[in-house]
């Protein structure tokens, strides 16, 4: 116990001596986490925003405006008379502009002060009746019934969204992936370079009897002081920043915990980073 | 408790140190001398494992020098005390903090360590110069503290490399008397000198090496 | 001429001493480099497309698909004889969507083998009819015609999209500033780690007489170096990623020039570090 | 050359120069002598501007060291030769580079730099050890090189602190030949030392310090 506190007294003593320079580390490296965190928000939206259209859109049918509740529910019936039609649910215009609002930020729609959107119908089809022909020779038919002002196959448009939303994910993934990297090869360099300032220390206390481990753990100590530093302050912007582009807006849970497990990721990643600068030392 | 045998260092290609032996007794005191790069300082690194020898024997105390583990290395050098010929103090640390190193190194309990130290270096006439950091010292006290932390742990075997380079006649006088007291105490001292005055008289053995060779 | 060359050879000594260490540092900035450079051109492929749009799209008129080329003739006499019509323009269905997917890229519409725009007519209104509630008035009348399917207040979309691409703009410009700042840290860290790791050296070379200059051009060489090589990397790494995610195709010239662009930014911020780390440093 | 008139340095409140008042010739040659601690190293410093007085005047050729600006700092140096106490070897450079490095500091050409370092190097008999870096030399080599690095640039004053503290007596003979052999081209030679052996019988001045104070 008093050699530990021994030890974090040397790694505080030695992050205090250079502290303009470690608080610029630790700076460079929370941008870094920051950016992860922020693109792990992003990829999460967008992807829960595709399964929840995937699930949503089977097939859209779009109602003419002129449509009145009585009109609607005759016509709900016929379409689901359909023998391809497993069910058939009214999504008025409210809801699907809500819906909307919910996927893309309701501040991105502030511009608008008139609701553009028609009220539909979606339809999920029976199991085996989802392949592109049939879908196609369903909304044929469907589009043909009184009332219908168009049919989407939204499906499609999934496509063109789930298409945008795996290349992102892709990217985002890359991204995260040579940031993490980028960041422990700074923990590292860090370390290290603060292991060869004191190399000369080290030398002598090696010649006075110090084993190895009473000089490595100084920097260990160094290392996850500087991750979990890091991951404060990112944790902190990205949790802002994500309150920022969502207007103000609490986030849901899911979108939230990156912004938490920024802290312990820094942490890991200054083991990882110290592990690697004082192993590959020949001491 | 010192044990050559027929010991050769290279350096480069050329014998630094050629086919030495001698044997030191637990409790001597001796002296090694000669000329300006004739070995003395390689011969003291051999002794507490900062150099490997090429060929030969070294047995200090129970160890056996070539057929020590790395592990155990830090444990040999616990026991033996060295004053550097070029110091070696860690130059951000006060001059409490450097003598103490060596206790806090073995585990020695802090209040205890704080009291060792400061009649240390009362002993080298330094107390007033303890939160001094090195670079503040005159060359003949920064001997002086590496000579407080050599002593300090008590070790088995004091090696000194040209101890009194840097003092007075009269400072050298009494650091010899720090040695003689260590010695008392039941210690091996060996001491690297090329000052005769240190060692005419002592009665002590007095080994010369020239060219990589020793005789005493 | 010589003592330059004595500098640089002093300089290239220097990198090379450490080169692993200062392989990965290079490699840390030009992440950064090429995170500045893909935000630029996100930024400008999003402003380039807001501008574009916003000036084709006064008032947009959709056609019934119906309508044959003569009544198509018809109606965009009726539409220009409207007071406030400056001009209208006919824009078919296929360019609609060539221009769609110009501005999203060819790829993401990929999906879509069905061809979803509706003909339509666009309108620029004459000055002084611009404000909403003439450009209202505008449209409830050019519903009434025969053969409009309907009207689209298109400022409202491009506000909608101008208001995004601006909140992009904005945190790409604050991402684009953190960033920069963050490299010129890290290089005059670099460059002041160099500095302290040679502070021995330097304190024995102005005991015998060197220069301030002497001591200083070395590490301004390196500065310069390091900014440069990351710059080329990053130029590299982000002409790559461009390529790949326009799907092969090659890049527009006003999007492809921060991709050079980056290499002598890498050089300037290199200066920048390195005169922060020499000047800050009292010799 | 040299003037110090009263001058007065302090280290934290502590005087470590009190009053110190002397005048060496241009072409003189004299020992500064005092027990460890007595300021020899600090009087030395203030020579080439590492330390700055307190008060009183000193004089160094055409300099008048309280009105120094920073930027002639560098030519001041280049007429002052120093053997630090400490050696202060460049360690990642050779023992070449080590003395190029006052010529290079000066702008001499490459080619004669070269010549005239392989010459001082034969001064000091360290021509064989050319390319080693300072960490294989012995004490006594690094001592030499400090010396070759001294005299090789001709500077009108050649300061040397305890530059025998790592030779033997034999290695002392001959580099008191080297410094004599400068003071005959005519330089300025002042030598601190603890050593007796250097100035008896030598005819030349010696000043001892004490406790701050200087005498004759
Ligand atoms: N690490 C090394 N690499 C190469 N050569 C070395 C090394 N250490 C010492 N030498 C050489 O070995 C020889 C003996 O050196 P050593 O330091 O043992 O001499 P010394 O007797 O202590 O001399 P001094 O009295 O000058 O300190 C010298 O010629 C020296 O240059
Ligand atoms: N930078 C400094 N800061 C504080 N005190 C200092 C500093 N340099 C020297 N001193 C103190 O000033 C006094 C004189 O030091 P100086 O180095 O001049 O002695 P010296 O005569 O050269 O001794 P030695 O023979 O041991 O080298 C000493 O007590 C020393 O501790
Ligand atoms: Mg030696
Ligand atoms: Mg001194």
């Amino acid at each position: 116990m008093r050699i530990l506190s021994f030890h974090i007294r040397t790694a505080l003593s030695n992050m205090f001596r250079n502290i303009g320079i470690n608080l610029l580390t630790i700076f460079s490296i929370s941008v870094g986490l920051f950016l992860i965190a922020i693109t792990t928000v992003t990829v999460n939206t967008l992807n829960s925003a595709v399964s929840e259209w995937t699930e949503g859109f089977g097939l859209v049918v779009y109602l003419m405006d002129s449509l009145d509740d009585e009109s609607i529910k005759a016509l709900k019936a016929e379409v689901e008379n359909e023998p391809e039609v497993k069910d058939a649910r009214f999504i008025s215009r409210e809801t699907a502009m809500s819906r909307l609002k919910k996927v893309l930020g309701e501040a991105t729609l502030d511009g608008l002060d008139e609701n553009p959107l028609p009220n539909s119908l979606e339809i999920s089809l029976r199991q085996g009746n989802v392949q592109p022909e049939k879908v196609r020779e369903v909304a044929a038919r469907l589009k043909r019934l009184e009332g219908v002002e168009g049919v989407q196959f939204g499906e499609k448009w999934v496509g063109v969204l789930a298409n945008a939303a795996r290349r992102f994910t892709l990217f985002g993934s890359a991204l995260g992936i040579s940031l993490t990297v980028g960041i422990i090869f700074i923990l590292s360099n860090t370390i290290k370079v603060l292991f060869y300032r004191r190399s000369n220390e080290i030398k002598i206390l090696k010649l006075l009897g110090a084993t190895s481990w009473f000089i490595r753990i100084p920097f260990l100590v160094e290392g996850v002081l500087f991750g979990s530093a890091a991951g404060l302050l990112a944790s902190g912007a990205s949790y802002g920043a994500a309150y920022w582009l969502g207007s103000g807006h609490a986030l849901p849970p899911n979108l939230v915990w990156p912004t938490h497990a920024v802290i312990l990721f820094g942490g890991a990643l200054g083991i990882i980073g110290s592990l690697l600068a004082v192993g590959r030392i020949r001491l | 408790m010192i044990k050559f045998d027929n010991v050769v260092k290279y350096y480069d290609g050329q014998p630094a140190l050629n086919n030495v032996s001698f044997h030191l007794e637990k409790g001597e005191m001796a002296f090694l001398t000669g000329p300006s790069g004739s070995g003395k300082t390689t011969l003291l690194r051999l002794i507490y494992r900062d150099e490997v020898a090429e060929s030969g024997r070294i047995i200090i105390a129970d160890w056996d020098l070539l057929k020590l583990t790395g592990a155990s290395i830090p444990y040999l050098r616990r026991n033996v005390g060295v004053v550097f010929q070029d110091f070696k103090l860690l130059p951000e640390r006060t001059v409490r903090e450097n003598v103490e190193l060596t206790l806090r190194i073995q585990g020695v309990p802090s209040e205890e360590a704080r009291e060792r130290v400061t009649s240390t270096l009362k002993l080298v006439g330094l107390r007033h110069k303890s939160d001094a950091l090195p670079t503040q010292l005159s060359g003949g006290e920064q001997q002086r503290v590496v000579i407080a932390r050599a002593v300090i742990g008590n070790p088995a075997v004091l090696l000194a490399d040209e101890p009194t380079g840097n003092l007075d006649p009269e400072t050298s006088k009494e650091i010899m008397d720090v040695f003689k007291a260590v010695h008392a105490k039941g210690a091996t001292v060996f001491i690297a000198t090329h000052d005769p005055a240190l060692f005419e008289h002592s009665g002590c053995r007095v080994f010369r090496l020239n060219h990589g060779g020793i005789s005493s």
